[in-house]
């Protein structure tokens, strides 16, 4: 049971998937803006994400491997990714306009959201098995969230905030992500405690 | 190579499906967000961003055809608040903005043609044929579609002057300047 | 006479220096040469004029009728001439002009008829109505007509009247001195409104440093035998704002999103009741008031001013010292720089300070606000100014409000506690007033895309009719074409042909004349507009009409060389 | 004209005043940490001050800012106290200036400088440094080592060597490796007993540090420069845990006490935590900025990577204070009893 708790902890908030591995930075500066958008694009990405890797995990298991067609993985996957976000991006459409204009070209954009695409990829790197599997996406997925909707909380503030005029907008924006990134060094160690 | 041939083609055919079925499911008809984005617009009708009128505008705003830069009587302001609603960034606006500001008939040139009353997209002028007309001057919108029109250039336009009514508190003098 | 009373949050104590205004009884303001009455003093709809220029006016007289009823009368408050009707610079921050009545008065001061009236013989409807007519508001300087505080709402009764007799704000004695001098008629003046809110009990709240104003009151209570409770309140501003003093006396918080009444209290300023009994028990309606004069004067003291009076002449009464300033009107925590003394005393001047560099020494500069928090503990309604300023100083407006940015009183206690010396209150009304126009604008914009749509439906139903009626016009001459028999052919065709003559030459001798018409027009709108004299010829130095004229000389010599110099007479001359 | 606004009657009260209190409350602190190291804090301490008023005065003038006002506000000065106490007191003297830029600079004035930055300076001069040079900022001096003035100051300016005279830990950092190192044969009370870097309930020497920033604080609080919440959150946070881990395993896991009079706790918990620029503002909000710092500093002292979590914690509900001030907005006058 610890295992799986140390999986999630491990891959919200050690390795974080934006602020330690540096993937889906594309979503992670775009949609911070507002603090809705952000909520929106989180949850929007956690269940892309999390049903990615299930479904990852299923193609690679039961069509790949039996076939031995490593080698179509990355191919296959992206297939698998577009669909499931064509069919995101349908339903958000249809449920709620607004969030979709905002998310705008973001939402396609999950497609080729490096983040999705690199935790299946890592999963089968870690040799997770299904449960892992779904534990560690969706762990990534959290920690993405969280970090997009701490960081556009930061960003809503900074808006108002004296900045200098050369450091405006995804200046300081990157500054502030860095800063996070440093902070979230502090939570290193604490996946490998027994 | 027919196996992994086939096992594509298998995906091809569960994922196809799959979308197809949503995209009738899940159909949206109309588009809501044309009347959020024109309650934004300032209602000038002026047809100064290129649109016949405010709703047009909004609609081009909607379908990604036009940038949110570009109506004058919205100002700055309003490229803000479209920024906002659309989350995108905020732009300089296309053209100078201007004070607002109302139309005015010089009642001893005006020689009642009404071409001007047929311009007025919002009503703002009365009179009659060969009547002197007038300006209402709280419902003029400032669009100045009514200068061109005039055969004897009669109508001039004019800032709103700041009154009790409408005058407003200003933002704080930033006093660290003059401290420096 | 103990009860328990209640806190409010936040609030400050600056201090009072209430004490060199008090020495002196109230004093009557002498009569000043030109009155200068604003018919806008209340809130709400700008009364009509009713007198015209050269008109003999009595005291009293109506000269501003209430428009509509959120609105209250208007009166000359004296007897004198009308001279004229027009704009004078207003008793506003801003220094703008408004529309107002300006008296010469005659010196003999007569009043109009009075007629004294018993509110509890007149219809409730009726003495609301009398109120309104007499220019009855609130006098703590909100200046709301009263009548129109002064109903009950439906379902809630009111459980207590709150008589406002605190007057938290620093240097300002006018209700402590109305109090200790004319306690009597202001109690007397409560029981119309404790009648018309048919009130269960009256509390009258008093700030604890003002014992003789609370002895007074006490004592015109006892002596009337009315069952109202004069009640000391501790001292901290803001406790005179209403609504504190209601939740102080009450326990009751009304929200800004809601009127006292829902919540079955309501509050007066203790001159309002003053004014209001004199109005109906002697007929007088409000054409003075008591004004403090305080600050760096020789001689501060509270005068019963006129209103009208300009604020030039009342200064002059106090002696102010040499070094003064600047003068203030209201308090030194809400009121506002006074931007020209020419303005006139109007039923919201309740205190003039005039202010030294000693006394209101500049603020310091303004820092950044460090978020220390000091203002949400100053704030009585509980507020975070600095969100509020956070975002009013990025102009989020959304956000402003979001923070309950019109729940602020605009008490001043955020400013007076910044450490960082933000003038946080500035903000808020900038902020404020932003999104009032911004209300405005988009009613506007609401309206106009109404009449743009309105126009578009009217334009197309007029094209479809055109259509329509041409189609009918169309089928109606083909279906007449194969009725006539072709034999009345040639019988028709001579008129018809003549009739077609008449009409092809009578169109075309109208456009001729229509044309000429219009050139001629054309032509009379030019010389019009050229016998205009352009606008900036008006304050030019010697040196530039020489100039013009030599320019103008040039062209008219070029235009027409038999006519050298001439020409340009009739030009600049004019 | 008079442009000036309402009220015209201002408080007795400035930014300078506020700052200058609460460096007159770490003096305590730096008093105790003078007496159990020598001057080299002192060194430190000017070093810091210096830099940060250097790196304000550069920024400003870039900026086109007024120096002498914002100068004298005393705001950079308390950043650079609080990073000085927070490094080795022997380390190099390029490690403080680089820290203290990064806070001037960096986290400060990006954000437009006083009042705006998201993140406390001070602890980002912490992070930036023990992310990048961790065998510098890990290196304490042993105990008992009374260095000459001139020593002190030939390690600090880099011209000795830096031998393993100084190569010792704080008392967290002992603790951690001795457990570490022990491999579970080894239990708290027994380290706590026999090794010399303990004192009476927490690291020797160091807990009087410690009980000079709680006096310090506890001046502050009296003087209404801080308010409570965000202390008590903090220092309840980080005993709650401590204690609840300590009463389940006495062996593994060191008492509440000494938490609290080890490593940056009570400095923490009154001169940082209660930042008001970067920490919540509404009072729900300072509760629970504080108890998950404490927590989190635990977590990371004990469990994480670093010898002390403070720093990081503070960043990390940095990040969170946005959220957590606007999900606990006090309700506002008259609207007390609405949804």
């Amino acid at each position: 049971m610890t295992h799986y708790l140390f999986i999630i902890v491990g891959a919200v908030l050690v390795n974080n998937v934006v602020l330690v591995k540096i993937l889906g930075l594309c979503p992670f500066m775009g949609v911070s803006r507002k603090l809705e958008t952000a909520f929106g694009m989180g949850a929007a990405t956690t269940f892309v994400l999390t049903v990615a890797t299930g479904a990852s995990y299923v193609i690679d298991h039961y069509l790949l491997l039996p076939f031995g067609l490593e080698y179509l993985r990355t191919l296959s996957f992206i297939v698998t990714i577009a669909a499931i976000v064509q069919l995101t991006e349908m339903v958000i459409q249809k449920s709620s306009p607004l969030l979709h204009q905002v998310l705008g070209i973001y939402l396609p954009l999950i497609t080729t959201n490096c983040a999705v695409l690199g935790v299946p990829l890592l999963n089968i790197a870690n040799k997770h098995d299904f449960v892992e599997s779904l534990l560690f996406g969706a762990g990534s997925a959290l920690g993405f969230s969280l970090v997009l909707v701490l960081f556009a909380g930061i960003r809503e503030r900074v808006e108002g905030a004296d900045v200098p005029i050369y450091f405006r907008g995804t200046a300081i924006a990157m500054v502030t992500a860095g800063l996070m990134s440093l902070a979230f060094m502090g939570f290193a160690g604490l996946d490998r405690y027994q | 190579m027919i196996t992994t041939l086939a096992i594509m083609a298998l995906g091809a055919v569960v994922l196809g499906a799959a979308l197809g079925y949503a995209s009738i499911r899940f159909k949206v008809e109309g588009d809501p967000l044309v009347e959020k984005i024109e309650a934004i617009l300032p209602q000038t009708q002026c047809g100064q961003c290129g649109y016949p009128g405010c709703k047009p505008y909004a609609a081009a705003i909607s379908a990604g055809e036009a940038d949110i830069n570009l109506c004058p009587p919205g100002g700055i302001d309003g490229v803000r608040k479209l920024a906002d609603l659309l989350g995108r960034e905020v732009k300089a606006l296309e053209a100078e903005e201007k004070p607002k500001q109302v139309a005015i008939i010089d009642e001893q040139t005006c020689i009642g043609c009404t071409l001007c009353i047929q311009a007025c997209p919002v009503d703002a002028i009365v009179g009659a044929a060969k009547q002197m007309h007038t300006i209402i001057e709280p419902l003029c919108t400032g669009c100045e579609l009514c200068i061109k029109p005039c055969p004897v250039e009669c109508i001039y336009m004019l800032p709103i002057a700041e009154n009790l009514d409408n005058w407003k508190w200003k933002y704080p003098v930033i006093e660290i300047k003059r401290a420096a | 006479m103990l009860r328990q009373l209640f806190n409010f949050k936040g609030g400050v104590k600056p201090q009072t220096n209430k004490a060199p205004s008090v020495q002196a009884p109230i004093g009557q303001a002498p009569l000043p040469s030109r009155l200068y009455v604003p018919l806008h003093q209340s809130i709400g709809g700008s009364p009509n004029p009713l007198v015209q220029p050269g008109e003999q006016v009595l005291k009293g007289q109506l000269i501003g009728s209430a428009d509509g009823w959120l609105s209250a009368a208007v009166h000359a408050p004296t007897s004198g001439t009308v001279l004229a009707i027009e704009d004078h610079v207003a008793a506003h921050p801003s220094g703008l002009p408004t529309l107002s009545v300006v008296i010469e008065p005659d010196g003999r001061d007569q009043w109009a008829a009075r007629r004294p009236l018993d509110h509890r013989t007149l219809a409730p409807e009726r003495v609301r109505e009398l109120l309104r007519d007499a220019g009855v508001v609130g006098l703590g300087g909100a200046v709301f007509p009263s009548h129109a505080k002064l109903t009950a709402a439906k379902t809630v009764a009111v459980e207590q009247l709150v008589i406002n007799g605190a007057e938290c704000e620093p240097f300002m004695t006018c209700d402590d001195l109305l109090m200790r001098e004319r306690a009597e008629e202001s109690v007397r003046g409560i029981a119309i409104f404790r009648d018309l809110l048919a009130a269960r009990r009256v509390l009258i709240g008093i700030e604890d440093n003002k014992p003789e104003a609370v002895a007074a009151m006490q004592a015109a209570v006892l002596q009337l035998g009315e069952d109202y409770e004069v009640v000391a309140v501790p001292t901290r501003y803001p406790a005179g704002g209403a609504k504190q003093l209601i939740r102080v006396l009450t326990g009751k918080e009304v929200p800004a999103s809601k009127r006292s009444t829902e919540l079955g209290v309501q509050c007066f300023n203790v001159a309002t009741v003053y004014t209001a009994y004199r109005a109906l028990a002697h007929g007088e309606p409000v054409i003075s008031r008591i004004v403090t004069l305080t600050g760096n004067v020789e001689q501060p003291r509270n005068w019963e001013v006129r209103l009208g009076t300009p604020l030039r002449d009342l200064v002059a009464l106090g002696r102010p010292k040499a070094d003064t300033s600047n003068y203030l009107m209201g308090g030194p925590m809400m009121g506002f720089a006074i931007p020209d003394l020419a303005a006139p005393v109007v039923k919201a001047t309740n205190c003039v300070i005039a202010g030294s560099p000693s006394l209101f020494p500049a603020s310091p500069p303004e820092m950044p606000c460090i978020r220390c928090g000091a203002c949400a503990e100053a704030c009585p309604h509980e507020l975070q100014p600095f969100e509020l300023y956070w975002f009013a100083r990025a102009r989020n407006f959304g956000k402003t409000q979001e923070y309950h940015i019109f729940d602020c009183i605009e008490c001043g206690c955020c400013s007076y506690v910044c450490p960082s010396h933000i003038p946080l209150v500035q903000y808020f009304r900038f902020a404020k007033s932003e999104i009032w126009s911004r209300e405005r604008e988009k009613q506007a914009a609401d309206a106009a895309k109404a009449r743009f749509e309105l126009r578009n439906a009217r334009a197309e139903r007029e094209q479809t009719e055109k259509a329509e009626r041409l189609a009918r016009a169309a089928t109606a001459r083909t279906a007449e074409r194969k009725a006539l028999p072709v034999k009345a052919d040639a019988a028709a065709s001579q008129p018809a042909a003549s009739v077609e003559a008449a009409v092809t030459t009578s169109p075309v001798d109208a456009e001729a004349v229509k044309k000429a018409s219009i050139v001629a027009a054309i032509e009379r709108a030019r010389a019009q507009r050229e016998a205009v004299q352009p606008r900036n010829t008006e304050q030019l130095s010697a040196g530039q009409k020489k100039e013009i004229a030599a320019i103008d000389a040039r062209r008219a010599a070029l235009a027409d060389p038999a006519k050298p110099a001439d020409a340009t007479s009739e030009r600049t001359g004019g | 004209m008079d442009f000036s606004t309402p009220p015209y009657v201002l408080g007795e009260t400035s930014v300078r005043r506020v700052m200058l209190q609460v460096l007159l409350g770490l003096l305590p602190g730096i008093a105790a940490y003078v007496w159990l190291v020598g001057a080299s804090i002192v060194l430190q301490l000017a070093m810091a001050t210096l830099a940060a008023l250097t790196g304000e005065a550069l920024m400003l003038w870039l900026r086109g800012r007024p120096l002498r006002l914002f100068l004298s506000d005393g705001s950079a000065i308390v950043t650079a106290w609080l990073i000085a106490l927070t490094f080795p007191p022997l380390a190099p003297w390029w490690l403080i200036v680089v820290g203290t830029l990064c806070a001037i600079v960096v986290a400060k004035h990006l954000y437009g400088g006083l009042g705006q930055n998201p993140f406390n300076p001070a602890m980002i001069a912490f992070a930036v440094c023990i992310v990048s040079f961790p065998a510098l900022m890990s290196q304490w001096p042993v105990l008992g080592l009374k260095l000459s003035l001139d020593e002190q100051f030939k390690l600090i300016a880099g011209l000795a060597p830096r031998i393993d005279v100084m190569s010792g830990a704080t008392p967290l950092d002992a603790l951690k490796t001795a457990l570490k190192l022990g491999e579970g044969s080894v239990d708290v009370p027994t380290l706590l007993a026999t090794q010399d870097v303990f004192g009476n309930f927490a690291g020797r020497g160091w807990e009087w540090v410690s009980s000079g920033y709680l006096l310090g604080g506890l001046w502050l609080w009296q003087r209404k420069i801080i308010s409570w919440h965000a202390p008590l959150g903090f220092l309840g946070g980080l005993s709650l845990l401590a204690a609840a881990l300590w009463m389940w395993s006495p062996q593994q896991f060191a008492s509440p006490l000494f938490h609290l009079f080890s490593g940056g706790s009570l400095l923490g918990a009154f001169f940082i935590v209660t930042d008001p620029v970067s920490g919540c503002t509404t009072t729900r909000g300072k509760l629970i900025f504080g108890f998950s710092v404490g927590v989190l500093a635990y977590t990371i002292r004990v469990f994480g990577g670093y010898p002390d979590g403070v720093a990081f914690a503070v960043l990390l509900l940095n990040l969170c204070v946005p959220l957590i001030d606007m999900y606990t907005q006090p309700p506002i006058f008259g609207m007390k009893n609405e949804p």
